[in-house]
């Protein structure tokens, strides 16, 4: 029974645009609720209609860079955790490759596959929480958060009897990992990674289909393939977009290419499909890890040529990156044959992806922005280091 | 309140406790009294219930969530005694008693001060209509559905003031949705219940609920729920209900994640307080008139049951509207400023008008009997269910799940 | 019962005085709500129940709304300014002519002789009486209401809305 | 159809609702005050030096104040001051001890680097996470004596690398003391005793909370 | 005034009033004798996400919420004369029936009117 | 992908006017980099995004490197006559001299639609303290917007053509570069128990040297 | 210390659990009904503590962590975060306080309504933490606000928020309504707002809040 | 004084308010208010005489209240509605600058 469906459109609009009031200022954060920590935006407002958004960094700018270009490369791994501090296992990982690179050191198999197994629990974590956070700005009471968190607790069980710490896991090392995990241990990951589906699946009941989200999140802050690309957008945000560019299939990371996956590409870009990229990523990353526990080859978790101490790789400058669960997270290190790098540079996927948060916003009212910060997943360990 | 001799004691226990009373006072006050009286019964008891309701709210949210919620408040002389956190709200009280008031000193001091207390007075004012019992109507009006819709509208007063008088971005913002929220969802509220006045004749909610007395075979109560009507009427009622006393996911003038607290962000102390309290007796009311109206007031399920005091069912009734508020407070998010207003006045508000029609019908073919009964229910509720699908249809026209390709 | 007559006429008065004297118009909105609440308890305790909620539905809950918005859209709550008296010969003038048209009709309430009764008629229009008679004697008066409410519905919303040439009326 | 996604939501959140009341998987909240938190072994808060002896913390400390732990420690919280002079550790040999070991536990970030790197397997990651304190400057810095826990309660806290640590210590001392045998044997004219000697220095018990280091550990006034 | 039919909701009316008041009296009384109030210009200033607060946030406002207000204001008052006419529906005859349909559909169709015309859309 | 002599010399025939160098990374990575003088750089950055071949559409990375001026001891080997007649001496003669300082933009380059790279490029200011404007690549790379900020903020590099060049992450009054490797932070060791090297020496300044009476002048020492 | 019952002995961090019972048996000593009052008045508020939504760094997320299902801080009554500063009687510094962001915490922490409460959660809110070498970053919120409680880890764990907690409820009860002891907000002349510091050109202006935070004098060797 | 004199009294009083009002301030609104408190005085008359006065008509006069409140509440959509057009012409709401608007 659509009433009048041809009118719509530029009359309507022309009445509307009749409409304005005063242009309301408002900051939203640093301390807001929906600003994922101490992020802030400058909103201008005409009504609850965004007219212009200016974010605002550096809430949480601790000089991670300067800290790391006067410290060993092993001290910094431990900061590397405190830069995504809900991925504490990519971001090591990231460094470590970084490091590899510079210096050249092998990584035996089996750690190659620990690392990847603890990337892609790492996925898991991450998405979920990210998830959770999204319905928080969406407005639920905190039910899908704390069902995210509950599944994320598991998790972090896993990493905390293995590293000792459920956040900063501190695991990695340049050429290899730190702890050999027990048989014990991978029993009980492989159990958990095979019951995380029924718990997607009860998510995606619960939320994908209902209409207020899809009302929510369809056709709000559209973002086009080649903004994206030219705005060096990456990780699921891009992908939402349509942009097949996933770093574990382009650069071939780690034994990333001797495993099974596929890469969900989204169509409209919108905010729903920047969810649904998660939800899809992390039905992939549970395949991914299902192949590595059957997989795992036994054998040494360290480089034995690798040192934990008075380490100085010979002068000369690496960029290594990865598939972080929010893109691409890299790191760019001079080194001048000191123990202390020249250079240490984060390449930050939150704070690029971010680029664009004003053209996602303009338009939409002030409770879409709030949907879009969310879905593009930041945290602000990483985006002001 | 006439007292018919053939009801249990019980049934009229608080009357004539009442009375008791009453009856030591001189002949001059002892009107006033007895005014007083009920009224202080309806305070300490919503009073209560509402301190009740926000540890059952946060209990059961917590159950919801899969943990445990308060539990070990417990009592201040004895700490071993945790008492499941029962005592939780009255902590909550002496905390919000004591704790200092900040006005902002830009803000109109004036509205800022009197928006919670005309808020707290005008959403108490709906208790007063509302049939407790068979015997516990606390005053009975000819008009009463009409007199509780009146007495609604100052809360939104109330709230423009509050947002308005703090002279905060985000106070304001949320007094403007406040006002558009309210003001949409008003009309369907009101006309969810017409048709209800217009099968039973009366806007009397004594009338109301004795009209849904009865039963079929003594176990299917002649309740409005349950007539295609009714229970459209119903839906449209507990819709509008919802937004009406700012509960997710209506809840936009105080949405959190956008909004800081919305037109509350300015209040500490009692003050704030007084707005959470009156929200609750603001969704109370509106439960006990949805029950009233639909839900057959006091009237028990079943012919069996009736040996319970009618106000016990009218209070258990009440607990379980508030639970199933609570559950979809657990469960759904929020809408957005556009998307209520638009479900207001393109969907509900067109059904609400059907369903008027709807209930002309009814009433109109009240005579029809045998097969024509089935074809009365079965007109009466394709009248309600073709145009939800097409209104449905319309308001979610452009919005579905996908499906998802993956790179090669 | 003269008592709560003179509760409700000072509350209204007082309100409506300080309405029509606020410079904070948001102030003057609210007042006058006030004193609309106010007629309603009159209307209450002269026994027209009906009246007296209507006048809180339509008043309090609909024609505040619009005043109070009218007063946003155009800006007047925005300043902190107060709106300011014209003049003072303006205002002293509407005085007097306001307490020439008192006297007048205070005049004719005393001057004319009434026939009262000595007790109220008593008040037994339930609204299903009143129903009856809307819908019956009243029908037609009803219509042209409702075409007054449908003409000024799309009157005010024209007026207000509607500026462009190129947007035809209908 | 509108409304079906909804009762789908509310049906999972029921679901979970009904399941908290019998099903453990759906009511995970562990009541920490009054069920203690469960810690796996390989847990990680702050630092402690193990000692050799309960009864002689300061005497028998593992450390040997190499001061590694120290440079490499990423947000330097560890604070160490060599002792002048050397007492026999709990092998007997003369060792230097620290002076001074604070630990800014206000500072650390329980990486764990110390221990990585510490080659006398004489610091560890304790499990004590209940520290609150209402005063920083009080509360929060640890000294020798505070950081000093005995290898008993390492075992207590990660029996796996506890015990791990004692057959490595056991192994190098066997081996330690059979080179010293043999060069015993070699240079028979220079008999050496290397039973342990327990509580040289510092007799008595450490107090929990000294109000002053004693004058015998405390570093050289300058 | 005893024996009016609505001094109850006069009375009510005024211990509603009363009861919020009470409880702030109460808070003012603990404030007044245990717990001297610290007001100050930092912790008075308005609050913006921690931030200092620029501009005056009573501004004009965007004319679009008129329109409900005035629909709002139009149909409260067609509620008001449904209401008796739904009470007194069972006894009427046919021509107020139509009566009261025409007067429906008149407001219904100013509804009409304004879905058509996008007002009901929220921009 | 062409390898990096290939791309120089395409870029040196497009663009004669332009300077193009082979940046070599003598470590094991063999990441080389393209230096480009800054007049040219914005349109051979324009080049290398829209060329069909290289599609270098995606910017990843760009930061900032701070080369401070630095003692170079060149070593020149000469013979001398010797005075004495005998044969000419080879001496070693060291000449001290100060290379000059100077920043450096770093840009990663990749291409999302042919799924290769990385080219790298190097931007170079004529000094550290005035000559410091670079033209930004933003219009070139949207991605570049923040980080250029970034480097002008910690830096102080001024990217000429940046739509919005404002500190990103200090604050607008904050007046210091703070990545520079010359910058001091502030001095607020007021409470340092555990301090080392640098920070020990300034947290010195804080405490007042032990009364000589002291016995225990210990970091554990109660206040 | 909880899973195992280490002795005594060994027991570091002095200050945790700082208020014995023995004490607060020594502040009921003055009066009936005064006691009476302030048993209701502590317990009033002990259980009633909602903090303020508000997270800086990683600790949030263990802050957040604490109000989940696992460990659920609903339990003490704490689960209500209020986004405004003036419903809230906790501030949970938890996270690194910037120099950038410590003007917004402190004026958040001055619209917060007396009686008020503030926790540093983790090393970075305490003293800067693992970042405390930044220049960006404040060496400790206690420079610019009171600090009841600190928690010391990086990141302490949720069981150590709620350990905290208790420990704050512990602070709470045990405060006094009326004379010289009296708790700080009801003193009249102790200060419930703070100066915010400005931003200057090389450093906050001031750097710390004098009347606040004195450091102890920390004798060092020349 | 009979019950009706007073309450006669009150609304004539009523009528004055409103009267004065309206002509005292110049801004549109408040004009327009007055106006409205008029109005509401007249149906305080209505009431009076349906109650109080010589003829106590059958409903008549509550129901010519409610006509005069469905009439009262469209004059204020339009007029405020008219409000908003000037001044959206104008930036203004005194009178005086809306005498001027022709159409
Ligand atoms: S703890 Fe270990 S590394 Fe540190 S000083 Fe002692 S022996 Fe050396
Ligand atoms: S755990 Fe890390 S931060 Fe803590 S003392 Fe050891 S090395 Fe330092
Ligand atoms: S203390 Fe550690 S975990 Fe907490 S904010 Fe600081 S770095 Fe992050």
């Amino acid at each position: 029974m659509s009433l009048f469906p041809a009118n719509s459109g530029p009359t309507v609009r022309a009445v509307h645009d009749e409409f304005h009031g005063d242009l309301l200022e408002v900051s939203m954060g640093p301390q807001h609720p929906s600003t994922h920590g101490v992020f802030r935006m400058v909103v201008t407002l005409d009504g609850e209609q965004i007219v212009k958004l200016k974010p605002v960094f550096g809430y949480l700018h601790r000089n991670h860079e300067k800290i790391a270009e006067n410290t060993s490369y092993l001290s910094s791994m431990p900061y590397t955790d405190r830069l995504d501090y809900l991925c504490s296992m990519t971001t090591n990982w990231a460094y470590a490759l970084a490091v590899e690179k510079l210096s050249g050191q092998a990584v035996p198999d089996r750690a190659q596959y620990l690392r990847i197994i603890m990337a892609e629990l790492t996925r898991l974590v991450n998405h979920s929480c990210l998830v959770g956070f999204l319905f928080n700005d969406l407005g639920t009471s905190f039910t899908p958060l704390l069902y995210a968190f509950r599944e994320r607790e598991k998790i972090l069980d896993l990493f905390e009897s293995l590293s000792g710490s459920r956040m900063m896991c501190n695991y990695q090392r340049f050429g290899g990992c730190r702890v050999d995990p027990s048989p014990e241990w991978l029993a009980a990951a492989s159990a958990l990674v095979d019951n995380f589906p029924r718990f997607l699946d009860e998510y995606e009941t619960m939320l994908t289909g209902n209409e207020i989200l899809l009302a929510r999140t369809q056709g709000v802050g559209r973002l086009a393939a080649a903004h994206a690309i030219n705005a060096g957008i990456t990780g699921p945000v891009l992908r939402a977009s349509g942009v097949d560019y996933d770093l574990r299939k382009v650069d071939g990371t780690g034994f990333y290419p001797r495993f099974e996956f596929r890469v969900p590409l989204g169509a409209h870009g919108d905010t729903y499909d920047r969810y649904m990229m998660r939800i899809l990523e992390m039905r992939e990353s549970v395949k991914i890890l299902q192949q590595a526990f059957k997989t795992l080859p036994a054998g040494p978790i360290m480089d034995p040529k690798a040192k934990l101490r008075g380490f100085r790789p010979k002068a000369g400058e690496a960029y290594g990156r990865l598939e972080s669960p929010k893109g691409e997270l890299g790191f760019y290190l001079i080194s001048d044959g000191s123990p202390n790098p020249w250079r240490y540079r984060v390449r930050p996927p939150s704070l690029i992806n971010l680029t664009l948060l004003e053209e996602m916003c303009l338009g939409h009212t002030i409770a879409d922005a709030v949907v879009i910060l969310g879905s593009i997943d930041i945290v602000l360990g990483e985006v002001d280091r | 309140m006439s007292v018919v001799a053939t009801d249990s004691f019980l049934e009229r226990a608080p009357l004539l406790f009442r009375d008791w009373i009453v009856g030591h006072f001189p002949v001059a006050l002892q009107w006033l009294v007895h005014h007083l009286l009920t009224i202080t019964a309806i305070l300490t008891v919503f009073g209560l219930f509402f301190a009740f309701t926000t540890i059952a709210e946060r209990k059961l949210l917590a159950r919801l969530q899969n943990r445990l919620g308060p539990n070990r408040s417990g009592l201040p002389w004895f700490r071993t005694l945790k008492l499941w956190g029962l005592t939780q709200p009255f902590a909550d009280a002496i905390k919000a008693i004591t704790k200092e008031d900040i006005v902002p000193a830009v803000a109109d001091q004036v509205l800022h001060f009197l928006a919670p207390v005309v808020i707290v007075a005008f959403s108490l004012l709906g208790f007063a209509v509302l049939p407790f019992g068979r015997y516990l109507i606390p005053v009975e009006l000819d008009a009463a559905i009409l007199y509780f819709f009146a007495a609604g509208t100052a809360t939104e007063l109330a709230i423009f003031m509050a947002g308005w008088g703090s002279r905060n971005k985000y106070s304001l913002l949320a007094a403007m949705r406040a006002l558009a929220q309210l003001i949409s969802y008003e009309l369907p509220l009101i006309l969810s219940v017409v048709p209800v006045v217009l099968v039973t004749g009366t806007l009397s909610t004594r009338d109301i609920a004795l009209a849904q007395g009865g039963w079929t075979w003594g176990v299917l109560p002649h309740w409005h729920v349950f007539t295609p009507w009714g229970f459209a009427g119903f839906l449209i009622f507990l819709v509008a209900a919802l937004a009406e006393s700012n509960r997710s996911p209506f809840d936009l003038p105080e949405a959190e994640s956008e909004l800081i607290a919305g037109h509350l962000t300015e209040y500490s102390g009692f003050k704030y307080a007084l707005f959470f309290m009156a929200e609750y007796f603001g969704l109370t009311a509106l439960s006990g008139l949805g029950i009233t109206v639909f839900l057959g007031g006091w009237q028990a399920p079943c012919a069996f049951l009736e040996f319970i005091p009618s106000w016990l069912w009218f209070m258990g009734k009440l607990a379980g509207m508030i639970v199933f508020f609570i559950w979809i407070r657990g469960t759904l998010l929020r809408l957005r400023i556009d998307q209520l207003t638009r479900l207001a006045w393109q969907f509900l508000v067109p059904l609400a008008l059907l369903n008027l029609g709807n209930a002309a019908f009814w009433a109109l073919t009240s005579g029809w009997t045998g097969p024509l009964a089935l074809a009365r229910w079965a007109i009466s509720a394709a009248i309600v269910i073709v145009p939800f699908f097409l209104l449905g249809r319309r308001l979610t026209a452009g919005y579905a799940p996908r499906t998802y390709r993956y790179a090669a | 019962m003269s008592f709560a007559l003179l509760l409700i006429a000072l509350v209204l008065l007082g309100s409506a005085a300080a309405a029509m004297l606020s410079r904070n118009l948001i102030h003057s909105a609210l007042l006058l709500t006030g004193a609309w609440a106010g007629i309603a308890a009159f209307y209450l305790w002269a026994g027209a129940e009906f009246v007296a909620f209507a006048q809180v539905l339509v008043y309090v809950g609909a024609v505040s709304m619009v005043v109070l918005f009218a007063v946003l859209l155009t800006r007047q709550g925005a300043t902190a300014a107060p709106v300011e008296f014209d003049s003072y010969k303006r205002v002293v003038g509407s005085i007097i002519t306001a307490g020439g048209v008192g006297g007048v009709l205070l005049g004719a309430i005393f001057g004319t002789p009434l026939d009262v009764p000595a007790a109220p008629s008593p008040a037994a229009l339930t609204v299903r009486q009143l129903g009856l008679q809307l819908m019956g004697p009243y029908a037609a008066a009803l219509l042209i209401v409702g075409v007054i409410l449908t003409v000024a519905l799309l009157g005010a919303i024209v007026i207000a809305a509607v500026d462009k040439p190129e947007d035809p009326a209908p | 159809m509108l409304g079906s996604g909804i009762l789908k939501g509310l049906g999972v959140t029921a679901k979970n609702f009904v399941g908290s009341y019998h099903d453990p998987a759906r009511m995970v909240t562990q009541e920490y005050p009054d069920t203690p938190a469960k810690l796996p072994e390989a847990y990680r808060n702050f630092p402690f030096l193990v000692t050799e002896n309960a009864t002689d913390p300061m005497g028998t400390l593992r450390c040997v104040a190499c001061q590694i732990c120290e440079k490499e420690c990423p947000p330097q919280c560890i604070y160490i001051e060599k002792s002048k002079d050397k007492k026999p550790d709990a092998t007997g040999k003369p060792q230097l001890y620290p002076a001074v070991f604070a630990i800014d536990t206000a500072v650390c970030m329980s990486c764990q680097l110390c221990v990585e790197v510490c080659p006398f397997d004489a610091i560890k990651m304790d499990h004590v996470f209940e520290v609150a304190a209402t005063n920083r400057f009080e509360g929060l810095l640890l000294n020798r004596e505070q950081l000093a826990k005995p290898n008993e309660y390492f075992h207590q806290i990660r029996p796996t690398e506890a015990a791990e640590v004692d057959g490595r210590l056991t192994a190098e001392r066997q081996a330690a003391a059979e080179k010293a045998k043999a060069a015993a044997a070699a240079k028979a004219a220079a008999p050496k005793p290397t039973t342990p000697v327990a509580g040289v220095a510092d007799p008595g018990p450490a107090s929990p909370r000294p109000a002053t280091p004693k004058p015998a550990e405390g570093g050289t006034a300058p | 005034m005893s024996d009016h039919p609505h001094a109850f909701l006069a009375l009510f009316l005024g211990v509603a009033l009363a009861f919020p008041l009470l409880m702030l009296a109460v808070a003012w009384l603990w404030v007044r004798f245990f717990q001297p109030a610290k007001p100050g210009p930092r912790k008075n200033a308005t609050y913006e996400c921690g931030l200092e607060s620029t501009g005056d946030s009573w501004i004009q406002f965007k004319a679009h919420y008129y329109l409900y207000a005035i629909l709002f204001l139009i149909f409260d008052v067609e509620v008001l004369f449904l209401l008796p006419f739904a009470v007194a529906f069972t006894g009427l005859p046919g021509g107020a029936l139509l009566a009261m349909l025409v007067f429906i559909l008149l407001l219904v169709e100013g509804l009409v009117w304004a879905w058509h015309r996008g007002h009901l859309e929220w921009k | 992908m062409e390898n990096l002599e290939q791309i120089r010399d395409r870029l040196l025939a497009r663009f004669p006017a332009a300077q193009v160098a082979i940046v070599v990374n003598p470590g094991s990575a063999a990441e080389h980099s393209l230096l480009l003088d800054p007049a040219s750089a914005p349109e051979i950055a324009r080049f290398l995004r829209d060329d069909p071949m290289l599609q270098l559409d995606y910017c990843s990375n760009v930061t900032g490197v701070d080369w401070p001026e630095k003692e170079i001891t060149d070593i020149v080997k000469k013979s001398v006559p010797d005075p004495a007649g005998g044969p000419d001496k080879v001496v070693e003669e060291k000449t001290k001299r100060l290379q000059p300082g100077y920043l450096e933009a770093v840009y990663h380059l990749y291409s999302m639609a042919r799924k290769h790279g990385s080219v790298i490029l190097r931007l170079r200011t004529g000094n550290r303290s005035d000559l410091v404007t670079l033209p930004s690549l933003t219009p070139v790379w949207r991605s570049a917007d923040f980080q250029e900020r970034e480097i002008f903020d910690l830096y102080g590099i001024v990217f000429a053509g940046h739509p919005d060049l404002r500190r990103l992450l200090m604050w607008d009054e904050f007046k210091d570069h703070p990545m520079r490797k010359d910058y001091v932070a502030p001095d607020d060791f007021e409470w340092e128990p555990t301090p080392h090297g640098d920070v020990h020496e300034r947290a010195k300044a804080h405490y007042p040297a032990p009364p000589p009476a002291a016995s225990t002048p210990t970091p554990e020492a109660k206040p | 210390m909880s899973d195992t019952p280490a002795p005594p002995p060994f027991t570091p961090f002095p200050a945790a659990g700082n208020i014995s019972d023995a004490e607060r048996e020594d502040l009921r000593r003055h009066g009936i009904l005064l006691t009476s009052l302030e048993e209701l008045y502590g317990w009033g508020r002990s259980n009633s503590i909602w903090p303020l939504q508000f997270g800086l760094a990683c600790c949030a997320i263990e802050m957040i962590a604490a109000a989940t299902a696992r460990f659920d801080i609903a339990r003490f009554g704490a689960e209500i975060f209020r986004p405004s500063p003036r419903q809230a009687d906790l501030m949970i510094v938890s996270g690194t306080v910037t120099k950038k962001m410590a003007p917004q915490v402190v004026r958040l922490w001055n619209q917060m309504p007396e009686p008020k409460y503030c926790i540093a959660m983790g090393a970075c809110a305490i003293s800067g933490g693992p970042f405390k070498q930044g220049y960006n970053v404040l060496k400790g919120i206690d420079r610019f606000i009171p600090v009841d409680i600190y928690i010391p880890g990086c990141p302490p764990r949720p069981e150590a928020l709620l350990h905290g907690l208790t420990q704050l409820q512990e602070k709470i009860r045990a405060e006094r309504v009326s004379g010289p002891q009296a708790a700080r907000h009801l003193q009249p002349d102790a200060a419930s707002e703070f100066p915010v510091p400005d931003y200057g050109a090389h450093d906050l202006q001031p750097p710390s809040n004098p009347a606040l935070f004195t450091a102890p004098v920390l004798p060092r060797k020349a | 004084m009979s019950m009706l004199q007073a309450c006669l009294v009150l609304s004539s009083l009523l009528f004055c308010v409103g009267l004065a009002g309206a002509l005292a301030r110049s801004n549109t609104i408040l004009v327009l208010l007055g106006i409205e408190l008029m109005l509401n005085a007249a149906n305080l008359n209505f009431i009076a005489f349906w109650r109080y006065g010589p003829h106590p008509g059958a409903g008549t006069g509550v129901i010519f209240v409610l006509f005069a409140i469905a009439v009262a509440a469209a004059e204020a959509a339009v007029g405020l509605a008219l409000v908003i057009a000037v001044h959206r012409h104008r930036k203004s709401v005194r009178l005086q600058d809306a005498n001027s608007l022709k159409g």
